[in-house]
C-alpha cells in the first residue's frame, strides 16, 4: 500500500521540486498553511488575459504537500483561470474517489490517485490547490 | 518495578492490530489509553449510580454526589494538595489556564504588567495569556531556551516585580524535558509573581507534589494520565480561588440570584457552573488509583528506562536528530526527533503502516518550531505500558522508512 | 407508541432499588437515565479507538477523528442544522450559554443595549447575562411571566431596537412551560435582536428544528437526553459563529501561533480548544440514534400523555397546586407543584423512602420563585422511560407524606 | 426510618416556631440561605456582658431547618457566647455520629439526632446554627 503513496514520480517532485522560489512581479501571493502538520505552501502567480502565465511556490512540509504543488505549478502554466479552478475541483473529485484528472500536462497528477487511500494525508495534497483557488479569489477581488 | 504483562492485560486496546499488525501505540503524551478499571468505574456509575449532584433529597443523587465529592478528595490526596476545595474539575488543561487566565489574571493584570511564559510552551499555555494581556494591557513575555530546549537558569533573572503571572510547562510535550520549575517558582515568588504550571505532562508520569513544588496553580488532563476524556482538573491556593472572580456563570456556582445580580458560592463550586461531568470525574478517580496501586515513582522509573533505552537507540542511526536534554534524569517520557530527508509526517504515516502510532508535527508548539527553524518533529511518547521491545520496533521502522525515500 | 417495556429493559439502572423499593426515577429534567446503547458506544470507543483527534497520521487517530466528526453531523441532522460546522461540542447548556454571552456579547454589546431574558430563566441563562452587561455596560431585561407560568404573548411589545439580544428558554425546567418562542424569535428579529434559545428541556423531549424555528444560537445537555455527562452543544448560525470571537484559547482552536499573536481555526473548532471529549460525543451521537430509533415525536406524544394524566390526578389532591400550562399541549414533562403544609423538601425525603425519586427547591430558579413568593416546588419529571403507573405512586406518596405531617 | 426523621418534636417545633419574629433593638442580624433547597434564617440575638439574652428568627424553609431554628433559639437564651460555640459543635458532632448534647434546656434538640441517618438533610438542620456562628463571629469583630 505505501508504494501506491509515495510512487517514484512523487518522490521525484518532492527532491526536485519544479518551478520553485518567489515570482518578483507575481499579481499574487497567498500563503497556505495546515496548522497541525506545519505544512506550508506559498504560491505566486503571475496572471494576464484571465491566464496563469507564471506560478512559483516557496514553502516546506510532507512530501506529498511539497509534491502536490510542484506538479501543480507545472500544470497551471497556461491555463486559464475558470480552467484551473475546474482542475481544482477535478484534483478534489479525485481525493474523494473520482477519476484522475486528464489533458496536456497533467500525466503527473494520476501520482496523487494513491493518496486517498491515506485519509490523513488528503490534506496535504490538496493544500497548494485550497491555495491555488485563495489566490485566484483574491486576484478576482471575490 | 511494573509488571508489564499483567499491566497490558488492563488494557484492552492493546491487543487490537492496525494494518494487520499488532497496534505499537507511542502516542501516549497526545492521549493514553484506558485501563478496563477506569472504563468499568465509569460504566458502574451510569448503571447504577447516575443522577445529578448537589441537588439531593433522593438516593441517587446522594450517591452521585457522594462518588463526585470522593473523586474530588482522591484527586486532591493525589498531588497533595491541602484541602479538597483545592480542587477544580474542568474538562481538560486547556480549559484550567483559561480559567485562571480569566478569573485571576482577569483581576490582577494591568498596564505595563507581564505575564511570564517560556519559548516552549504548548499553545494552551501562550494563547489564554496574549489575550488576557493585549485585554488588560499587559505584555506577555518569554523565558528563552537553552540547545537541549529546556530552561536554562540564568534566564530567571530576567524577572523583576513588574511580573505578575509567571505560568509554565512542567514536563514539555514537544521535546520531553522536564524543566527546573522548582527554581523557577521560587525565583517568580521573590519577585511578587504567582506560578500556574501546566502539568499535562508531569501529574500522569511522575509523583507530583504541589506542597513540596510551591506553586500557586496546577493544571492537568484527565485523559493523559490513563483517566476519561472530558475531565481535568485545576487545583489552586485556597486563598487564591476564594479571591479570584468566576470563571462560567449558571447553576451550581452561585450562592442566590436575584434580577439584578448574583452572589457566588464559594470554592471549588465558584468555578463548576453547570451540570459537572460526574460519571469523568469518577472515571479519573478510579485511574489515580490504578496509578497509585502502581506507585509514580515506579511508573516513572519505568519511563526512564525506556526513554534511557530510546535516546540511546535513536542516536545511534543515520539522519536522526533527538530533541531535549541527552539526561535521561532530565527527559520525559517524549522523544521527539528528525530524520534527514523525511518529513516526520511522511514518518508517521510509513509507521502506521507497520502498526506503530507516533505524532508528527509541530505538536501546539508552533513558536517553539519556528524558534528552532524546523517544521516539526515526529513524536514517540511512552506510558506505563510500553515495552522496549516497541522502542526496537519503532527503529526498524525508521530503518524501512529510510528505503521508502531511497536513503538506506 | 413507545413499547415500554423494551424501552424500560435498556435502560440497566430502572431495575434497581432504592431504600428496599424499586426505583421510580421521576428526576430526568435534572439528568435522564442512560440506556445500554449509550453506555456502550462509550465502552467500545475506549476499548478500541481511543486516541487524540486532528491530530492525524495514524490510524487511531483517523478512526476517531471519524468518530468524533460523524458525532457532530449526527447532532446537526438532529436539530436539522445546514451544516455539521454549525455544531459546537462543550461541556453542557451553561457553558454554550456563556460561550456565546461572552464571544457574541461581549463584541456586540454596549452602552444602552438591552439583553432580555426572561422572569422564568435557568441561572444559566440568567448569570452569564449579567455578568456580560454589566462588563460591557449594557442592560438586562426580563419578559414577565403570566398565571401559568408562560411568556405572555404581549410582553414582546416591550422590544425595542436597543435588545441586541434575546436569550430564552425553550421550556421551563422550573413549571415545565412550553414558551410559544416561535413568536418571540419573531419579534426579536423584527426589532434586529438574534435570539438564543436554552433548549436544555426541549430538544430530548421533542422534536426541535433550528431552521423552522429561525432561531440563532440554540443550546443543550448531551446528559438529558440519554447521553453521557461532560458533553454539551451549542448551535450557532454558520455566518454567526464565523464573525464572533474565539471562547478559550489553546491547542485545535488556532490557526497560526506566534510569541505575539495568534490566528484562530475556522468553526466549530475555533470555539473548542484543547483536548475535546470525543468519547462523550460518540456517546451523545448514540443517544441521538436511540431517540431517533424511537422517534421525537412518539417522545413527545408518550409525555405528554403522562402530562396529562399527571395533571389530573395530582389536581385532584387536597392542598396540591400544580404550577404550568394546565394544557397538556403547552405543557413539557416537568410536574411542578406545592403540596399545603408540607415543604417540597420534607415532600422530596418522605418519597425518597419509598423509593421515588422527585427533585424539591428551586431548581436553579432563585428569581422566578421570588417573584412568586414560594421558596421552592416538589418536582416530578418524566422521560420516554416513564409510567403511567409510576405517577400513581407518586400520589400514593403524597398522601404517605401528608399522613406523616398529620394532614391526612 | 421516617419516624426517626419526622419525631413529634420536630414537628411541633415547625407548626409551632418558639421566638418567631424580629427583634427591634439586636445586636445582631445575619441571614443564612442554602442555596440549593432554598431554606432561609434570619436570626437575632440580643447579646450583653458576652451572654445572648434574646434569640428570635424569621425566615422560612423544610420542618428539619425551620424547628432545628426554633429548638436553638430556645437553647441558647441565657448561654455565654463561648457556651454556643461550644453547644454548636455538639450539635454539629451529633450530625457527624457524636451523641446528643446534654444540659438544661437541651432535651429538644436531641430529636434531631435521626436527621443524621438522612445525609442530605444534615445542611438544613445546621444552617441555623451556622448562622448563629456567623452571628457570633460577627458580633466580636472577627
Ligand atoms: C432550562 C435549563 N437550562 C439550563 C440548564 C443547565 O444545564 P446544564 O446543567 O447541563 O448546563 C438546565 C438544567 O439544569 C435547564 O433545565
Ligand atoms: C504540555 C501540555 N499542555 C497542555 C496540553 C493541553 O491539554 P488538553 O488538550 O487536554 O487541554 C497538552 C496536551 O495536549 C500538553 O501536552
Amino acid at each position: 500500500m505505501l508504494d501506491e503513496l509515495y510512487r517514484e514520480i512523487i518522490l521525484d517532485h518532492y527532491r526536485n521540486p519544479r518551478n520553485r522560489g518567489e515570482l518578483a512581479d507575481a499579481d499574487t501571493k497567498v500563503r497556505g498553511n495546515n496548522p497541525i502538520c506545519g505544512d506550508e505552501v506559498t504560491l505566486y502567480l503571475k496572471i494576464a488575459d484571465g491566464k496563469i502565465d507564471a506560478a512559483r511556490s516557496t514553502g516546506n512540509g510532507c512530501s506529498i504537500s511539497q509534491a502536490s504543488t510542484s506538479m501543480m505549478t507545472q500544470a497551471i502554466v497556461g491555463r486559464s483561470l475558470d480552467d484551473a479552478l475546474a482542475l481544482i475541483g477535478e484534483v478534489e473529485g479525485m481525493m474523494r474517489g473520482g477519476g484522475v484528472p486528464e489533458g496536456p500536462d497533467l500525466d503527473d497528477l494520476a501520482a496523487l490517485e494513491g493518496v486517498r487511500k491515506f485519509p490523513s494525508r488528503v490534506k496535504c495534497a490538496l493544500l497548494p490547490w485550497e491555495t491555488l483557488k485563495q489566490s485566484i479569489q483574491e486576484y478576482r477581488g471575490t | 518495578m511494573l509488571n508489564e504483562q499483567q499491566i497490558r492485560a488492563d488494557f484492552p486496546i492493546l491487543s487490537r492490530t492496525v494494518h494487520g499488525k499488532p497496534l505499537v501505540y507511542l502516542d501516549s503524551a497526545a492521549t493514553s489509553q484506558k485501563p478496563r478499571q477506569v472504563i468499568e468505574a465509569i460504566v458502574d456509575y451510569y448503571r447504577v449510580h447516575n443522577a445529578n449532584v448537589h441537588r439531593g433529597i433522593h438516593a441517587l443523587g446522594d450517591e452521585a454526589t457522594e462518588l463526585f465529592e470522593q473523586a474530588r478528595a482522591t484527586v486532591a490526596k493525589f498531588i497533595n494538595a491541602r484541602d479538597p476545595r483545592e480542587v477544580v474539575f474542568v474538562r481538560n488543561t486547556t480549559e484550567a489556564i483559561n480559567l485562571v487566565a480569566r478569573a485571576y489574571g482577569g483581576r490582577v493584570l494591568g498596564p505595563g504588567d507581564e505575564v511570564w511564559t517560556s519559548a516552549v510552551e504548548h499553545h494552551s499555555n501562550l494563547v489564554p495569556w496574549q489575550r488576557i494581556a493585549a485585554e488588560r494591557g499587559a505584555t506577555t513575555r518569554y523565558f528563552p531556551m537553552d540547545d537541549e530546549q529546556s530552561l536554562p537558569e540564568s534566564a530567571l533573572e530576567m524577572l523583576t516585580n513588574r511580573a505578575k503571572i509567571v505560568a509554565l510547562v512542567h514536563v514539555s510535550n514537544a521535546f520531553g524535558t522536564i524543566h527546573p520549575v522548582e527554581r523557577a517558582i521560587a525565583a517568580a515568588h521573590a519577585v511578587g509573581a504567582v506560578v500556574l504550571l501546566d502539568a499535562a505532562q508531569s501529574v500522569p508520569h511522575m509523583p507530583v507534589d504541589v506542597q513540596a513544588l510551591d506553586c500557586d496553580f496546577l493544571a492537568f488532563s484527565g485523559h493523559k494520565m490513563c483517566g476519561p476524556m472530558g475531565i481535568g482538573v485545576l487545583w489552586g491556593r485556597l486563598e487564591l480561588l476564594e479571591a479570584m472572580d468566576p470563571f462560567l456563570g449558571g447553576g451550581s456556582m452561585i450562592q442566590e440570584v436575584f434580577y439584578d445580580h448574583a452572589t457566588w458560592a464559594e470554592p471549588p463550586h465558584k468555578f463548576e457552573a453547570g451540570t459537572p461531568n460526574v460519571a469523568d470525574a469518577v472515571g479519573l478517580a478510579a485511574a489515580v488509583r490504578y496509578l497509585e496501586s502502581l506507585g509514580m515513582a515506579n511508573i516513572r522509573a519505568h519511563e526512564r528506562d525506556l526513554v534511557a533505552y530510546g535516546l540511546r537507540a535513536l542516536g545511534e542511526l543515520p539522519g536522526v536528530r533527538v530533541y531535549g536534554p541527552a539526561d535521561p534524569d532530565r527527559h520525559g517520557g517524549v522523544l521527539s526527533f528528525t530524520v534527514e530527508g523525511i518529513h516526520p509526517h511522511d514518518l508517521g504515516t510509513i509507521l502506521d503502516q507497520e502498526g506503530i502510532a507516533i505524532r508528527s508535527g509541530q505538536h501546539c508548539c508552533h513558536p517553539a518550531m519556528r524558534a528552532l527553524g524546523i517544521s516539526g518533529t515526529a513524536r514517540a511518547s511512552v506510558y506505563l505500558y510500553s515495552l522496549r521491545q516497541e522502542l526496537d520496533q519503532l527503529v526498524a521502522g525508521i530503518a524501512r522508512a529510510r528505503e521508502v525515500f531511497d536513503l538506506a
